[in-house]
């Protein structure tokens, strides 16, 4: 049997097999879960023949799977993270109810992913797109928060991307007369410039929804902090990465190749004001869930900057950042997921001081968190670097000023997030937090160890994203284990950066904690100098709330402008408008017959514009 | 090409030069900004003192791993930093790693202290540290920005990123970037004070009401390190300064001048200004040096 | 072939019907039995015709001996079979769902059995016959039988409903008469075939009023707007499984009539761009009246108008993608829309207000009623992989097919209003808390049954839709093949 | 002579509809509505005649009288389905007036106007 329908098949399998599970048994369940999270990437790794494909036509249209590099790549993301977040979900998820559902939606999103990307045809992207939407919309409402709204919203907002997509793929097969992806870009050339225009930017609309590019963001914050954050890593880690995979295919393949490349201009700048403004809006959230979930959007501006410029080395920051962010936001949901279960809330004002309850939790996150920010020497720095660079090669200064302003903000709810959850005093009130189980710990740890190692071996990504370039145009790409070149011949060798800060950090580590180490003690955070006040046990002296109120003042005739009251207030214009559409239906039958004696009428004397006669 | 005995040998003895220079400038603005207020004021050597009494006192409490890393953090940042800054024009022996990172590269990685610091004093759970952290990476937003402009300046109008080919562009041409980039500098310029965090935007630390902010629960080893690393990045910095505006130095008697000239800039407009509130600095940042930025980036550009 | 012969469709109905009173006195549970028997063997003989079906050749049958065009004729195509054998498995399956009723409190059986009987007779009456005016006569009679559907509950508003719908109905049959009458002073005959020939001579003037009256009037029962003030109060305030057959047979059979008499009888130039403009505006009115409904039923009748929007659309661009996407989006919402309606039948069972609002929660005390509901909800917005996707990825083929991207567009964004109204409703059955002291209503095991035969439909056509593919392709042949249609009604006609 | 009566017969048709239109569309009473349906349906059912008839026709009646002979029928399937056409209005004017009994007994009223408990 051909080995990417058995993918599918074992995925769907697990699905079932996951219901079925938790429907009779917790236990049975959980080990059901395991057990699928263990084969499906192993059954990818070792047995999917990535040269296969497999074809069939149904109801006229022709079908085919089948991966190429560009797929593989983003697959890799999937496979590897989603497994991951399984198993952490066994642990996070241990005493919620409706398990059932939750794996069940949980799997059926990895199949959908795994299937958009070896799609080779626009019908069967388009129903794994809709399956990927529909499972994760069930998880998004799962835990019943916010139901009407989030929920609501992130299915608007999903649908119209998806049916901006669908019409895109009726109208390349009204000019093509196929469905297949590569027909389309083969006469994609041949197209009149509206017709290219049209379908090209509403293909972009529908990737970009997903990929929560500024004005269709919308839906972002509240779904990634409503979903259970064991899905949530998945969530924007590699769900998220579909809307890119997308963009990707279409900005390169298409509008470069066609001239076109201020389509993928425009792009970059949405992506860049995402950037900057999602930042600016992390900053202030006082839930750590919110605060990633802008930071996600953030990110993810980063990407479709790096995506639309459409230069070797922007698309290859792009690419690589795809994956990084996937490791690191994996690991900070995970991570605020660990918090809200071990100390049942996250919000930044209440909870404080939880790095000595939770070492290993503790640590994970600022692995990622240096990573995220794109500190050296960890693997950020190095896709920043490479976004920088693109950018400055091709003189898009204002682009790189709006990055940087960005990034440099992002340092603020970078350490916003350590301080409000790990720092700080340690309260009372949570003495009776302990780390979170080992089950939670090791998909973190896993993830964490690769974002370190990337900070010296970044060529370990480079190869799969070289790889999956070749799909995109790009076929000799110039990557090394850990020297970063860009177009000028700059270069930065991270592993002498690595080992700069490794033995500098070892040197002075000995030295410092030679002879003091032992001999200081270790007091509690209660005992701080406080020139001369007494401070009680049970006072919070740590600085939470209005963390950054200066920078909110500096920043107040930006952050008045809230794109999301818009949409509300569109939404209630249109609920009213419908409100009122449906009065027509007065509920008097003899109205009802009236509006059959005018039809008639209108007909009637119409008849003959109508007609003809 | 040298052993790799000779390159520790010269990254050691960068170190220490770093080390001395840096202790020296503090002592001298200390001593300088003391005439200024009518005061007598310490020792050029203060420095040393304070470093060295420091060091050999017994360290007694820590709040954890986190508040023991962060001083090892700071020096780590600036000693990196420092391998990755060319101090002497023709780079033989004190060229270190520097042509193993560039321009980007530095601006990051001389967060990654600021970074650290913050976390350590986070960790202490003193409110004066946190908020002087939280001031202090805001006001870090404002001043990178103008900052970042004038760099990205230089990069797009010579086209390259890394620090050497800029001085390479300087002794091709003889002329100093300052002169060829009046912008830039500008820019940079005005930006400068907000990096050093003297008056007036020392609300960072803040040694009346904050009690020194990020650094008020560090002592014994913890705070001479902290020091030492503080003096090496000031060094640093001027170093950069130099490199990228005033064409470098050929020897050290030229770094010494030219970096002490530009110190001076910053002490000197601190000690005659009164302190900023952070959204006043930033608002500050963000006006007349972001202009200069954009009139470089243009300039730049076209 | 004498016990597959389509008379009878009509005949044997119509005669249970009556003869159903008898049989429940000779012993009582007779009356739930032997309507089952007649619609299982209805829905066997309709298989067994349709699939043994040759193309191009229909089974055409003489009522009482007198050869079309004089005599009444009954014409059992490829597209009329589709039709029949739907709403006869339809209806198998509502008798399935409703056998059971009076153990949740449905009595009077009786009522109800000989009603739906006479019902099913009259749909399935309309689309097999091949004479206009008998086509009227049975237009009526659905129509009469489905007043006293409507008004079956006593308890509710079913009267004003019931009264409504009469109202419009009347003024439908009287505009089709009307029309049935101009035609006929006109060609003389009645016979559609004939007709057909026959249309070619006659005034276009004349043509056009008799197009417009035909349209009113099978407008209204095909549930167009704004003529469809009837539907929401009708389907709402009928038993569940009745407004499971609305949807299912009497919609189906009130648009077979306006297609059949604009693709086949009346060739009027001008006809397909008013459907299109009027399916247009049956779409938006309905899905956005759907959009705040706060009744549940109400909120389904409006979805259903919209999707007979949505298919008369797909027949007005008088092309075979057309026609096929017609076909399958009437196939598509015949299925899901009759299992929405049955699930929710049960669904408003348990509520007093039978809003939407007393769902919270109900996923958990109904589990399989509710997954039920989810599952046609998914269907009908078009999500794979349910069958609703295919049907409207076939619809928006043609609809490219015809150049009409405004129109992909504005289908598409009213498409997004129908996933927000019915997810919202989704929402609160699976992640609501739910409100205390409901009485909870289960289905019985042969609602469960009908409502698994439904959802095993419509996985399976959405997981490999050339289950039926084929057949409506060979559907689409016909109805687009008038000349065929003619010629093998008339054979001994001499086209020229 | 003939024509007149022809043409009156259509002008009584015509009002008839009208009248019974008027009565539909405007009268707030519901008996009023169902008669104005069933004057409605006599119109119709007069035109229909009306349209069969052939002047100067007989009954088309094959009779002795007529067999053989050249006669001029009027034409018989108008009236066949006038036939069915009362008794379908019979039957939906019954349905009709049972329906307004109920209203009757829920609103205690038969004006129109006032039976909305459904709408929207």
């Amino acid at each position: 049997m051909n080995s990417l329908v058995l993918l599918i098949l074992i995925i769907a399998g697990g699905a079932l097999l996951s219901y079925f599970g938790h429907k009779i048994n917790k236990i049975l369940g959980n080990i059901t879960v395991f057990a699928v999270a263990l084969i499906i990437p192993i059954y990818w790794f070792t047995q999917v023949d990535f040269t296969e494909t497999v074809s069939f036509t149904v109801s006229g249209f022709h079908m085919e799977l089948g991966y190429n590099m560009y797929g593989k790549l983003f697959s890799m993301i999937v496979m590897i993270l989603s497994p991951l977040a399984l198993i952490y979900a066994i642990g996070y998820m241990k005493d919620q109810k409706k398990l059932a559902t939750f794996y069940f939606s949980f799997l059926f999103s990895i199949l959908g992913m795994t299937g958009i990307l070896m799609s080779r045809d626009f019908v069967s992207l388009f129903i794994f797109w809709e399956i990927m939407t529909w499972s994760s919309y069930l998880l998004v409402i799962f835990l019943g928060k916010d139901v009407q709204k989030t929920g609501i919203k992130y299915m608007v907002f999903s649908a119209i991307g998806a049916y901006a997509m669908l019409m895109a793929i009726v109208i390349i097969y009204k000019n093509t007369g196929s469905m297949m992806l590569s027909d389309y870009f083969g006469s994609f050339a041949g197209f009149t410039l509206q017709t290219k225009l049209l379908t090209g930017i509403l293909l972009l609309l529908g990737f970009a929804v997903k990929s929560a590019v500024m004005p269709l963001h919308v839906w972002a914050p509240g779904a990634y902090s409503n979903t259970p954050m064991a899905y949530t890593s998945v969530f924007s880690g590699a769900l998220s990465k579909m809307g890119i995979y997308g963009l990707g295919f279409v900005v390169v393949n298409l509008f470069a190749q066609a001239n076109l490349e201020i389509v993928g201009y425009v792009l970059a700048w949405m992506g860049a004001i995402t950037a900057v403004l999602a930042t600016f809006s992390a900053v202030f959230q006082h839930d750590a869930k919110k605060l990633l979930a802008y930071s996600s959007i953030a990110q993810l501006g980063y990407i479709v900057t790096g995506i639309g410029i459409g230069t070797e080395l922007s698309i290859m920051a792009g690419l690589y950042l795809a994956v990084l962010h996937a490791a690191f936001k994996g690991v900070l949901f995970m991570v605020v997921g660990a918090v809200e279960r071990q100390a049942g809330t996250t919000d930044m004002n209440v909870v404080s001081g939880l790095a000595r309850k939770m070492p290993f939790t503790f640590f994970t996150a600022l692995i990622a968190i240096i990573a995220l920010a794109g500190i050296p020497p960890l693997g950020g720095f190095v896709g920043k670097w490479m976004l920088y660079e693109s950018l400055i090669n091709n003189s898009n200064f204002l682009m790189v000023i709006m990055i940087f302003l960005s990034s440099t903000a992002a340092f603020l709810y970078c350490f916003k997030f350590l301080f409000g959850l790990f720092l700080g005093q340690q309260e009372p009130e949570f003495d009776h937090v302990k780390e979170a189980s080992p089950v939670m710990i090791i998909p973190m740890l896993l993830l964490s160890v690769f974002l370190l190692v990337t900070g010296a071996y970044p060529g370990i990504v480079f190869k799969y994203v070289a790889e999956g370039m070749t799909n995109l145009g790009f076929h000799d790409v110039n990557w090394q284990m850990s020297v970063l070149t860009n177009a000028w011949g700059d270069s930065v060798n991270v592993q002498h950066v690595y080992l700069s800060v490794v033995v500098v950090f070892v040197a002075f580590l000995i030295f410092i904690t030679w002879r003091g180490y032992k001999h200081s003690t270790k007091i509690s955070t209660k005992d701080i100098s406080s020139s001369g006040e007494m401070i009680k046990p049970e006072d919070n002296m740590t600085y939470a709330m209005d963390f950054y109120k200066p920078f909110q003042r500096v920043l107040q005739p930006i952050l008045k402008w809230k794109i999301n009251k818009y949409y509300e207030d569109f939404g209630k214009g249109l609920e009213a408008l419908f409100d009122f559409m449906r009065r027509i239906y007065t509920g008097n039958g003899q109205t009802y017959a009236v509006y059959v004696i005018i039809f008639l009428a209108i007909l009637l004397i119409f008849s003959k514009s109508i007609f003809g006669y | 090409m040298e052993g790799i005995g000779y390159k520790i040998l010269g990254a050691v003895l960068t170190t220490i030069l770093a080390f001395v220079v840096g202790m020296f400038y503090g002592g001298f603005s200390r001593k300088i900004i003391a005439r200024i207020q009518n005061r007598v004021g310490p020792p050029v050597w203060q420095n040393f003192l304070d470093v060295l009494k420091l060091l050999f006192k017994k360290t007694s409490v820590r709040y954890g791993l986190m508040h023991h890393f962060a001083p090892l953090w700071m020096i780590t940042m600036s000693i990196t930093t420092l391998m990755f800054v060319p101090v002497l024009n023709d780079g033989l022996f004190f060229s270190n790693l520097n042509f193993s990172g560039d321009i980007i590269f530095l601006l990051y990685i001389m967060v990654f202290g600021s970074l650290g610091m913050a976390l350590g004093a986070g960790s202490t759970g003193n409110p004066n540290s946190a908020i002087g952290v939280s001031r202090g990476l805001t006001q870090m937003v404002g001043f990178e920005i103008p900052w970042v402009m004038a760099l990205v300046a230089l990069m797009i109008q010579y086209k390259t990123t890394s620090v050497t080919g800029l001085m390479e562009v300087q002794s091709q041409s003889g002329t100093w970037l300052m002169f060829s980039s009046p912008f830039a500098f500008i820019a940079a310029l005005l930006a400068m004070p907000g990096m050093f965090r003297y008056s007036p935007f020392d609300i960072v630390g803040a040694p009346a009401e904050l009690a020194s902010g990020p650094i008020s629960e560090f002592g014994g080893k913890y705070l001479s390190t902290m020091m030492t690393s503080g003096s090496i990045f000031a060094f640093v910095k001027l170093t950069l300064y130099v490199d990228l505006f005033m064409g470098g130095a050929s020897n050290l008697i030229v770094l010494v001048l030219k970096t002490f000239t530009l110190y001076m800039y910053p002490v000197l407009w601190g000690a005659v200004s009164a302190r900023f509130r952070t959204e006043q600095s930033v608002r500050y940042f963000w006006g007349w040096p972001t202009f200069f930025g954009f009139i470089a980036l243009i300039y730049a550009a076209f | 072939m004498v016990i597959t012969d389509p008379v009878y469709f009509i005949a044997l109905p119509l005669l249970t019907a009556f003869l159903l009173p008898l049989f429940g006195k000779i012993y009582k549970p007779l009356i739930g039995i032997i309507p089952g028997l007649v619609f299982a063997f209805l829905a066997y003989i309709s298989f067994d015709l349709y699939l043994n079906l040759v193309p191009g050749k229909p089974i055409i049958i003489q009522m009482a001996g007198w050869a079309p065009p004089w005599g009444i004729n009954l014409v059992f195509s490829e597209f009329s079979g589709l039709i029949v054998t739907l709403i006869t498995f339809l209806a198998f399956l509502v008798w399935v769902y409703s056998y059971n009723f009076k153990k949740v409190g449905f009595d009077n059986s009786k009522k109800y059995f000989t009603l739906l009987m006479l019902m099913v007779a009259g749909s399935i009456g309309v689309v097999l016959t091949g004479d206009i005016f008998n086509m009227f006569v049975f237009l009526e009679i659905t129509a009469i039988y489905s007043y006293g559907l409507t008004a079956f509950y006593k308890g509710r508003d079913s009267a004003e409903a019931a009264f409504k719908y009469l109202l419009l109905g009347s003024l439908s049959s009287v505009f089709i008469l009307l029309a049935i009458l101009l035609l006929y002073k006109q060609v003389g005959t009645l016979n559609m075939a004939d007709i057909a020939v026959k249309a070619q001579s006659i005034d276009p003037k004349m043509k056009s009023i008799i197009a417009i009256l035909f349209f009113v009037g099978l407008g209204i029962e095909a549930e167009m707007f704004p003529m469809n003030g009837w539907v929401p109060d009708a389907y709402s305030q009928a038993p569940g499984p009745v407004a499971a057959s609305f949807a299912g047979m009497l919609a189906k059979s009130g648009i077979y009539a306006l297609i059949r008499v604009f693709y086949t009888v009346l060739e009027v130039k001008g006809v397909f761009d008013l459907l299109l403009i009027m399916g247009l505006l049956t779409i938006i009115f309905a899905e956005f009246s759907a959009m705040r409904q706060k009744h549940l039923r109400r909120m389904l009748a409006y979805s259903s108008i919209g999707q007979m929007g949505l298919i008369m659309v797909a027949f007005s661009f008088n092309t075979k993608a057309g026609i096929f996407a017609g076909l399958f989006l009437m196939f598509n919402h015949a299925i899901i829309k009759t299992l929405l309606f049955l699930s929710s039948g049960f669904l408003t069972y348990s509520t007093k207000q039978k809003k939407i609002r007393d769902l919270d929660g109900f996923g958990k005390i109904m589990p399989f009623t509710s997954l039920m509901f989810g599952l046609g909800a998914f269907a009908i917005v078009g999500l794979p992989p349910f069958s609703g996707f295919w049907g409207k990825l076939n619809m928006l083929v043609a609809t490219a097919d015809s150049n009409l991207y405004f129109v992909i567009a504005l289908i598409l964004l009213v498409a997004v209003v129908e996933i927000v109204y019915y997810f919202k409703v989704i929402g609160r059955l699976y992640f609501r808390q739910q409100h205390k002291d409901v009485e909870v209503h289960n289905p019985t095991w042969n609602a469960i049954l009908a409502m698994s035969i439904l959802a095993i439909v419509i996985i399976g056509v959405g997981i490999y839709p050339d289950l039926i593919t084929d057949y409506l392709t060979k559907a689409t042949n016909e109805l687009f093949d008038k000349a065929g249609y003619i010629h093998s009604v008339l054979p001994n006609l001499s086209l020229n | 002579m003939q024509e007149f009566l022809t043409y009156s017969i259509y002008g009584t048709a015509f009002f008839l509809m009208l009248l019974g239109l008027y009565a539909v569309l405007m009268k707030k009473n519901l008996v009023k509505i169902v008669i104005g349906l069933t004057v409605l349906d006599s119109g119709l059912n007069l035109l229909f005649v009306a349209v069969g008839y052939i002047s100067g026709g007989t009954a088309p009646i094959f009779s002795p009288a007529v067999v053989g002979k050249h006669v001029i029928m009027t034409d018989p399937v108008p009236q066949a389905l006038v036939l069915t056409a009362i008794v379908i209005g019979f039957g939906v004017t019954a349905v009709a007036l049972a329906l307004v009994v109920r209203l009757y007994r829920k609103h205690n009223t038969t004006n129109i106007d006032e039976i909305k408990n459904l709408k929207w």
